[in-house]
């Protein structure tokens, strides 16, 4: 499993701060967008979400471990 | 000195403005983002910022380093606030000091641009109806600040 | 509010600040101009800024009113000291408020080239060597703040 | 006469703040630079300086009269 955190309208969306989403070896980010939209509560994700790993906006081909740092980036508002 | 942070406390713009001024730096941009009372239309009681605090300083660390190799700019202090704020209140500052007058001005100018764009801070707007929304400006119909 | 002022005391921005700041405009963009130590690689210790003080209010006015025409900016505060000034003494604080940030923006950086450009304001340059000097822009090898 | 101010650098050059310049009527700005460019000091001016007639800068072509607000403006240095 991997440990993905949410923010803002996304863990109002899915009632919680944190996702615990099931994950295999060599999977990419893109993989974990479709697990993640997968979920009953996903449909309401746009199609592409932003994915931060480490603390850095991701590509959809970079590829993730479990002992990455991950959380879905609903769109930015500050400033 | 180059300084970036996510705060709880108010935002005060003369002490940025104190802490990139010297003696070899003769202008200074400042920007400053305070709360409307005002957002598409609907009638805005107060907000609330919250933040991926760590990668939200990670991305205005960033954002100043590229300010730095874009304009030559090293004195730049940028803070947001997160957290309840009121109308009126600070939400963002950043002073920067340049040589020259246009490299402090462009500096800072894109300085908030970026942080539009990719600082990962979100609003929650309560509006005098009594209801309340995360505002969203990829579905604006227009920039507003 | 609209203000335009040349002043013999010291000029606080935060003060500037306060002045155009309202709950309906979000978008705050300050301009300070500081005194610094060198100029065309002399070593500055002090200056007298003097000022042909009516005809400078009013062009000052003037700017004003034509960044309104062209940004729409309404709450613009601007004040240039003149008389004697430290190093890193403010010289020169703009400050204007809009919704639109980047109109804010754009009418600070206006007002500070016109102000370059056409306020009858002069600067005395005191230097380290005991000389003293009438500093000419338009002999300059490049602009410097 | 005319009543003309001097600042900074030109008050300097003349060694007073005020000029008392010989002028006839339908005098322009551009015979009252010739005017002053004829005194001892003169010819420290620039070809053109740049003149202010009531507190606005005035073309070389504008008429002057005797109740104008007259001075001359050294390159302006503030900001």
């Amino acid at each position: 499993m991997l440990t993905v955190q949410l923010f803002a309208s996304y863990a109002e969306l899915f009632g919680a701060p944190i996702l615990q989403v099931p994950f295999e070896t060599g999977g990419t980010v893109a993989d974990l967008v479709e697990s993640i939209r997968s979920l009953p509560a996903g449909r309401g994700l746009p199609a592409s979400p932003r994915i931060a790993v480490n603390r850095k906006f991701a590509p959809p081909t970079q590829l993730l471990s479990k002992s990455d740092e991950i959380a879905v980036i609903p769109p930015v508002a500050g400033g | 000195m180059k300084r970036a942070a996510v705060v709880t406390t108010p935002v005060d713009p003369a002490a940025l403005i104190a802490e990139v001024q010297s003696n070899e730096l003769g202008a200074i941009s400042v920007f400053v983002g305070t709360v409307r009372d005002t957002n598409e239309g609907r009638t805005v009681t107060s907000l609330d910022y919250s933040a991926y605090t760590s990668m939200a300083e990670s991305e205005l660390r960033e954002i100043l380093d590229e300010a730095e190799t874009r304009f030559g700019v090293t004195a730049i202090a940028v803070e947001h606030r997160i957290g309840p704020l009121l109308l009126g209140d600070v939400g963002v500052a950043i002073a920067a000091a340049h040589a020259h007058r246009q490299a402090a001005i462009q500096c800072t100018s894109f300085v908030i641009e970026e942080i539009k764009k990719r600082v990962p801070i979100w609003k929650l707007e309560h509006y005098a109806d009594g209801s309340h929304e995360w505002v969203d400006p990829t579905e604006m119909k227009a920039a507003t600040t």
